[in-house]
């Protein structure tokens, strides 16, 4: 690998939201043929800095050049037109759209003014073909789930045939499939001479794929260097400034108590008659390839999708819960994994977000009573870490941070039976830590956790149990030792039957 | 023959009425004459059907309702124009097609039909104005209540009015506003001005329930009341009765709908009417408006209690 | 499956795609077309077909001319006012030096001028639409109260004949508009309409000139509303200030009809289409079936939900969320 | 510095400031504008269109909008006469039962909207059609000028000189602020209407809350229906038109968001003044209808680039 000159670089950028700074000074440059990580903490500016390095924000004060040549105002369209691409966490879609015109937006290719789709086809076909998208190009967005959309972002960065591809969490929602292809994407566009900025929570990928890392922390670098002989540890130490335990809490014996839910021919959404059973004090996994099922057994059970069982036993009901009021009053909560869809409402402020399930508990005499809730939201606020003023609206938050408020307002309902979808998704690694600590402590208080996830080492050192989901049924029902890598990945990709529940 | 009549038509008749707004009292009541007039006409063998369209106000819709009356081939359409203008095309469409089609009240300004009915709306404005010269000795100010902007009746009574304005300069128009025909945004308006005037001599009201509106603002802000003109809604002449007031009204007769029902199925019968009959405007004032309040009770009461009607009338009003 | 897109026809496939959720209203549009022409056959004749289809007309332009809006996550309370503006233009140009080719174009230059300043407001200052058009409704009709205090104007012979007479130059106009939406909805602007109304951070990221597109869109739809407005003219051989008023409410109701959303980004134009002609057809199936006054308002309540209601229920099974 | 950025955060409160720059204005420029009296007309005018945009800013708050709120105004003025027993002397009867049937055909927009899926728009413009049948058959032949001695007396009673539908509307506003800031529910309807999937992940019931609130801003708009009939002592049809659009608005006027989610009726409250104030404006301008209705578009505008501002993006 040779120093070349750095493709896009900024130097000393500043910005700042309503006065509050979030980059004070910070440089980095991005060179051909190289991976280069950016690692920080939820909330220490790293999406803030791609989007100064792509023309969405405009920086304060500082300079971003393009082949060393320092750019004046920087919009998308021009960071397109000198060749750099971003790959968005679902964010820049248009549900509507089919995935073809998704990935060609902004980009389409033209005869007579027109879009000429024959070209677009090709097109989108080839950069769908390299990220292993087989879905009909024609389909709309909207009816992709969470990982896939994700794929579309890659592709359509893809399309725009980068000199410079920046990757904001490109793999926080996919499975460990989708990351291997993503992985060899990777390391072919850097052999290519494509400059790459790959940003993860995901530790062990960055070690794997990158070769520089600059870290932020409190809107300055703290580490600009090449990774070159640091191990995971090194890294952690890197980030986190210090040294750290185990990521995953010790796992006690299993001791389950009664039995918390129990069905038979379960059916709802993708999920087909399946059994399933759990009890109190597990950490129940779900795993496998995206969209095989996971979210819709968590909804289905949460009773926000029309679901049927032969025979079914819910937190000591003799039936499903009808609907999510109901699943609610029977201590089952659900943490989805589509945050800023399906989470939060994102122009409210943090409070209003915590709030929101225990209105009804808190009132006093049918009013709010604000003292009681302010008591509570502070506390959640401490107990989560959410720093910060509550009266801001969430949406002013960095992705983890959004995570545990998603989280944290169902901890006042005293839930029986946490469902959690992708609850680590996007989340720094010391944050991932407490999360992970919280989800032991449920158990060890008897209460029920089901985990789905994409995250296979989550579901190998956190769960009791795991279950994995092929089409809409049960591809392996893993416990104790079985739990393995192997195993849920041989399983998900149906290689390996083994341990098949009936 | 009459204009439109080819003589290929026979009783019994099928009549179209496109009104193009049935929800408003005054149209409920128009219609009510109209079924009623239809009634008798069934009795004596001349019409079998009645077919009634409602437009909801739109002069687009309504054209889409004489064009399926001209498709379902009905003998005669009876028609009061949502606009003066729009639908000249597909009336004289009807026209050539030997329907005989009877326009009343709102006028189209094609030629091309069988008769028009209505009173004059200049006059309606002229003879107002006049009165209300008289009453104030030509000296004096005055605010000037229109009916909607746009809308060539409230135009039409406006413009009869001027005339008679510039001819006596001493009666000073102070302002003018344009409402609704109704009670509620007229007192509004009225109570506006009576604030921002503090001397006004009479109020010249062009119609609809305008002057009950201006009545009440003045009763209610505690102001004297001015000679008022109006037209014959029942709430404004219990208004003018009750308060003392100086009054004057005219009206659009309701029975204008049974005399058009009656005046095309005359034309089909072959008799020839006048391409134009002018209804002449029956005057309410201090003299009559009792025999009229007599009458209140067979009315609604924000309704408007019009003259007495029979067919040696309409025989009369078509010898013209 | 994948078969659609190997085949290389990916903008058919596409558009094919878009269709399927319209399958319940493209039936009961069907099934009001085929009613109506069983209880009036004359509607298969060139007269009646072409008499038909003028009435439907302008409701299918202004209709166009709000789903455009809707779907790049607008609204506009100025359509009647524009139709009115545009009548009213029309009747009064045609007469003068300009000429007919002249009177076009004033009509086609104001709406085009009015619309794109109404956007600029929108995108610029970030106003809400429904309030800036609202206040745009004011001073449009008052601008066609002084052009033409009432009812009246000129409009040659010739024009009505040709666009109103017993042919079908009404549709074939409506058949070449829609093509050139679809023309430009293949340009990189057009989809962008949609990608700034569902999406605009997205959208905006993406590359897309979000606010242009907003002002693009609001010309165009401003420019269609004129346009009806002109066509209403020739209709009727005339302007009137105030003839377009009702448009407003029945080109946003049409549009829901079809399924355009009010968040923008949803929805497609040819349903909204759909959602004008069975408002229409509406009409003349309930004069012949007959229908009194009050069973005309009962019924309309009753097609409207139930267009959209039966729909959603039949679906409500395959639904997830 | 800061007290005017924060001013320019908190729409209500800038937008009562228009109000009373206005009115400042307009009574210094105006002859007989200032006076006390025509103050307390033009708040008995706006007390009308603040009770029915009480109900209509519930509603945009959750993102729905509710055009049947005309439909509903007539209705009840009109049948109000009709249904009050003659042989009860208070009259209370008649407006209880006219709120129910308010208050009913609110209901069925909302299960309209909750259980058959139409979108409110389309829901409630149906139903504003519908009522438009009902009229045909119940106007224009029977008797309708009121004469319940409750519905008098709160168009025309002014306890210490306060007009009593002022009074009425300053209960609807506390109740109404209450509700949206004060109780549980008013954080579901936001909720709700910023984001309805995520509130409904979070065990707010939205067909419920949807069927509350239609049921109360059909409530509302018949409580306007009431008092509208008190001040003009007779219903007639289309005597609700006029508040179909000025109800919406005061809302958007207020600084709620057209899109739901966001704002407050302290909004709508200024809301409502300043466009029955507008309208007095105009009327007392002696100029054509075109150039008034010029003035008026023109106006609005104008205010709404001082108080409206969307959020920047
Ligand atoms: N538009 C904005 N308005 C206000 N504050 C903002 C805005 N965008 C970002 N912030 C703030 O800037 C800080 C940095 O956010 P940013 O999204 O860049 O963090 P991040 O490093 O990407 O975090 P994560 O790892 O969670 O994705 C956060 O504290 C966030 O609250
Ligand atoms: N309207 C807004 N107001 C305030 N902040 C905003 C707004 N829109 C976006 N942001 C900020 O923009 C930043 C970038 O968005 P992005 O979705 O990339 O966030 P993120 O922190 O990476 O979250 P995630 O990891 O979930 O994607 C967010 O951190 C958020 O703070
Ligand atoms: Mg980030
Ligand atoms: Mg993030």
């Amino acid at each position: 690998m040779t120093e070349q000159k750095p493709l896009l670089e900024a130097r000393r950028v500043f910005k700042g939201f309503f006065g509050n700074p979030v980059l004070k000074g910070v440089d980095i440059a991005l060179h051909p043929g190289r991976v280069h990580a950016l690692l920080g903490e939820n909330g220490a500016g790293k999406s803030t800095l791609i989007n100064l390095l792509s023309g969405a924000l405009q920086p304060d004060s500082g300079t971003i050049s393009v082949d060393g040549k320092p750019v004046g105002r920087f919009s998308p369209a021009g960071a397109r037109a000198a060749g750099i691409a971003v790959v968005q966490q679902e964010l820049s879609l248009t549900a509507d759209l089919s995935i073809a015109e998704n990935i060609g937006l902004g980009a389409f290719p033209r005869r007579f003014g027109l879009i000429d789709y024959r070209a677009l086809h090709r097109g989108v076909r080839d950069v769908c073909d390299m990220v292993g998208l087989t879905e009909p190009l024609d389909m709309p967005v909207a009816d992709l789930a969470l990982g896939r959309r994700q794929m579309v972002e890659i592709a359509k960065a893809l399309f725009r045939k980068p000199r410079v591809l920046i990757l904001d969490e490109p793999t926080s929602s996919l499975s460990a499939h989708e990351a291997g292809i993503l992985a060899r994407l990777i390391g072919t566009l850097r052999d290519r001479g494509t400059a790459l900025l790959y940003i993860s929570h995901r530790l062990n990928e960055v070690q794997a794929l990158c070769a520089h890392v600059t870290v932020l922390k409190d809107g300055g670098v703290t580490a600009d260097q090449s990774l070159a002989g640091i191990d995971g540890e090194g890294l952690v130490r890197l980030m986190v400034g210090r040294e750290t335990g185990d990521l995953f809490p010790p796992r006690p014996a299993a001791n389950p108590g009664a039995t918390r839910i129990s069905v038979e021919n379960f059916s709802a959404g993708l999920v087909r008659d399946i059994g399933f059973s759990a009890r109190a004090g597990e950490i129940v996994g779900i795993g496998g390839l995206v969209g095989q099922g996971q979210e819709d057994l968590l909804l289905g059970l949460y009773g926000a999708i029309p679901a049927k069982a032969s025979k079914a036993e819910v937190s000591g009901k003799g039936a499903l819960p009808a609907h999510v009021g109901e699943a609610n009053a029977a201590g089952i909560v659900y943490v989805p994994a589509d945050r800023k869809h399906e989470g939060l409402v994102l122009p409210h402020s943090i409070a209003s977000n915590l709030i929101l399930p225990s209105l009804g508990r808190l009132a006093r005499g049918g009013f709010r009573d604000r003292g009681a809730e302010a008591g509570l939201i502070a506390d959640l606020a401490r107990r989560l870490t959410i720093k910060g003023d509550v009266a801001r609206a969430v949406q002013a938050l960095s992705g983890g941070n959004q995570q545990k408020v998603a989280l944290a307002k169902w901890l006042p309902l005293d839930p029986s039976v946490l469902l959690l979808n992708d609850p680590t998704r996007g989340v720094d690694i010391e944050t991932k830590r407490e999360i992970y600590l919280m989800l032991r402590a449920f158990a060890a208080e008897g209460r029920l956790v089901i985990l789905a996830s994409s995250d296979t080492p989550e579901l190998v050192h956190l769960c009791d149990r795991v279950v994995v989901l092929r089409e809409g049924r049960v591809a392996a029902s893993l416990s104790g030792a079985a739990i393995s890598e192997e195993a849920i990945v041989g399983a998900a990709m149906g290689i390996n039957t083994q341990g098949a529940a009936a | 023959a009459a204009n439109c009549i080819k003589g290929d038509r026979k009783a019994p008749y099928t009549v179209g009425w496109a009104n193009i707004y049935s929800v408003p009292t005054w149209m409920k009541q128009t219609e009510g004459t109209i079924s009623a007039e239809v009634e008798e006409l069934k009795k004596a063998g001349l019409v079998k059907d009645l077919m009634i369209t409602d437009a909801q106000g739109n002069a687009q819709t309504q054209i889409q309702h004489i064009q399926s009356m001209i498709d379902a081939n009905v003998d005669a359409i009876v028609v009061i124009a949502g606009s003066s203008n729009a639908l000249d095309r597909v009336i004289s469409d009807a026209c050539d097609k030997g329907i005989a089609v009877v326009n009343f009240d709102s006028l189209v300004n094609t030629d091309k039909v069988t008769a028009k009915i209505n009173t004059d709306s200049n006059e309606w404005g002229a003879t107002a104005a006049k009165w209300m010269v008289d009453q104030l000795g030509g000296k004096g100010k005055i605010i000037i209540m229109n009916g909607p902007a746009g809308i060539s009746v409230s135009d039409d009574r406006r413009k009869g009015a001027q005339p008679v304005l510039d001819a006596n300069p001493g009666l000073e128009v102070i302002t003018e506003t344009n409402t609704e025909y109704n009670v509620a945004p007229a007192q509004e308006a009225m109570t506006s001005l009576l604030f921002a005037n503090p001397e006004i001599d009479g109020v010249l009201s062009l119609g609809g329930a305008l002057s009950a509106g201006s009545v009440m603002a003045f009763d209610r802000q505690g102001r004297e009341q001015v000679p008022t003109s109006g037209e014959n809604a029942r709430q404004f002449l219990e208004l003018w009765k009750e308060k003392g007031l100086k009054g004057w009204a005219t009206m659009q007769p309701n029975w204008l709908g049974a005399l058009s029902v009656y005046t095309a199925v005359q034309a089909l019968e072959g008799k020839d009417v006048p391409a134009f009959i002018k209804v002449p405007l029956p005057v309410i004032d201090d003299s009559t408006i009792d025999g009229y309040l007599a009458r209140a009770a067979d009315f609604p009461a924000d309704g408007y209690i019009y003259s007495d009607y029979d067919k040696a009338l309409f025989d009369k009003l078509l010898a013209q | 499956m994948s078969a659609v897109s190997s085949s290389g026809w990916l903008y058919g496939a596409i558009q094919r795609r878009r269709n399927r959720s319209l399958g319940g209203l493209y039936l009961v549009v069907a099934a009001f077309l085929i009613l109506y022409a069983v209880l009036f056959p004359g509607i298969l004749s060139v007269g009646g077909f072409s008499k038909f289809t003028q009435n439907w007309f302008p409701l299918a332009l202004v209709t166009m001319a709000q789903a455009l809006l809707m779907l790049n996550g607008g609204i506009t309370l100025a359509i009647g006012p524009l139709v009115s503006l545009g009548a009213v233009i029309a009747a009064t140009t045609m007469g003068t030096a300009l000429g007919v080719p002249g009177g076009i174009l004033a009509v086609a230059f104001v709406g085009l001028a009015i619309g794109a300043v109404t956007g600029a407001i929108v995108a610029h200052l970030r106003l809400p639409a429904i309030i800036v058009t609202l206040a745009g409704s004011f001073i449009i009709t008052g601008v066609a109260l002084i052009l033409l205090p009432r009812p009246g104007g000129f409009i040659p012979d010739w024009l009505s004949i040709t666009l109103a007479g017993h042919t079908p130059v009404a549709f074939l106009l409506l058949v070449v508009i829609v093509l050139a939406w679809k023309a430009f909805l293949a340009t990189p602007l057009g989809l962008g309409i949609y990608a700034a109304g569902d999406n605009p951070i997205g959208a905006f990221r993406s590359g897309v000139p979000v606010e242009q597109v907003k002002i693009v869109a609001f010309a165009l739809s401003s420019l269609l509303a004129a346009l009806a407005g002109l066509f209403v003219a020739a209709q009727t051989g005339s302007g009137d200030p105030v003839i377009g008023t009702p448009f407003t409410l029945n080109s946003i109701a049409a549009a829901v009809l079809g399924g355009v959303g009010f968040l923008g980004g949803k929805g497609t134009m040819r349903g909204a289409i759909c959602g004008s002609l069975l408002l229409s057809v509406m009409i003349n199936v309930m004069f012949f079936l007959g229908f009194p006054p009050v069973a005309q308002y009962i019924a309309q309540g009753l097609i409207i939900v139930g267009a959209v209601a039966v729909p959603e229920l039949l679906a409500k099974g395959r639904a997830r969320r | 510095m800061n007290a005017v950025k924060s001013l320019f955060r908190n729409p209500p409160l800038l937008t009562f400031l228009l109000v009373a720059l206005v009115w400042l204005v307009a009574s210094l420029t105006l002859r007989g504008f200032g006076a006390y009296g025509h103050l307390r007309y033009l708040l008995e005018l706006a007390a009308v269109i603040g009770i029915a945009a009480a109900g209509q800013t519930l509603v945009i708050l959750m993102g729905g909008i509710d055009l049947s709120v005309g439909a509903v105004i007539t209705v009840t003025a009109i049948l109000l006469p009709l249904i009050s027993p003659a042989w009860d002397p208070t009259g209370l009867i008649g407006i209880v039962l006219a709120l129910s049937i308010a208050t009913g055909i609110g209901f069925l927009n909302g299960a309209g909207a909750a259980y058959l899926r139409v979108p409110p728009i389309i829901m409630t413009l149906a139903m504003a059609t519908f009522l438009q049948g009902l009229l045909v058959i119940v106007a224009g032949g029977s008797a309708v000028t009121v004469s319940n001695p409750a519905v008098i007396l709160l168009g025309q009673a002014r306890p210490l000189g306060i007009p009593a539908g002022v009074i009425l509307w300053l209960a609807v506003s506390a109740v109404v602020l209450l509700l949206i800031h004060r109780m549980p529910i008013g954080a579901r309807f936001l909720a709700l209407g910023a984001n309805p999937l995520a509130a409904r992940l979070s065990g707010v019931s939205v067909t419920r809350n949807t069927l509350i609130l239609y049921a109360l801003s059909g409530f509302f708009a018949g409580l306007a229906g009431i008092l509208v009939l008190g001040m003009n002592r007779q219903g007639y049809v289309g005597i609700g038109d006029p508040y179909l659009l000025t109800s919406i608005a005061a809302v958007v006027l207020g600084g709620t968001s057209i899109l739901g989610g966001r704002g407050t009726y302290a909004g709508t409250i200024p809301g409502a003044i300043l466009l029955v104030t507008t309208t007095a404006l105009i009327t007392v301008v002696n100029a054509s209808p075109g150039w008034r209705s010029i003035m008026f578009g023109t106006l609005i505008l104008a205010l709404l680039l001082i108080s409206g501002r969307e959020a920047r993006r």
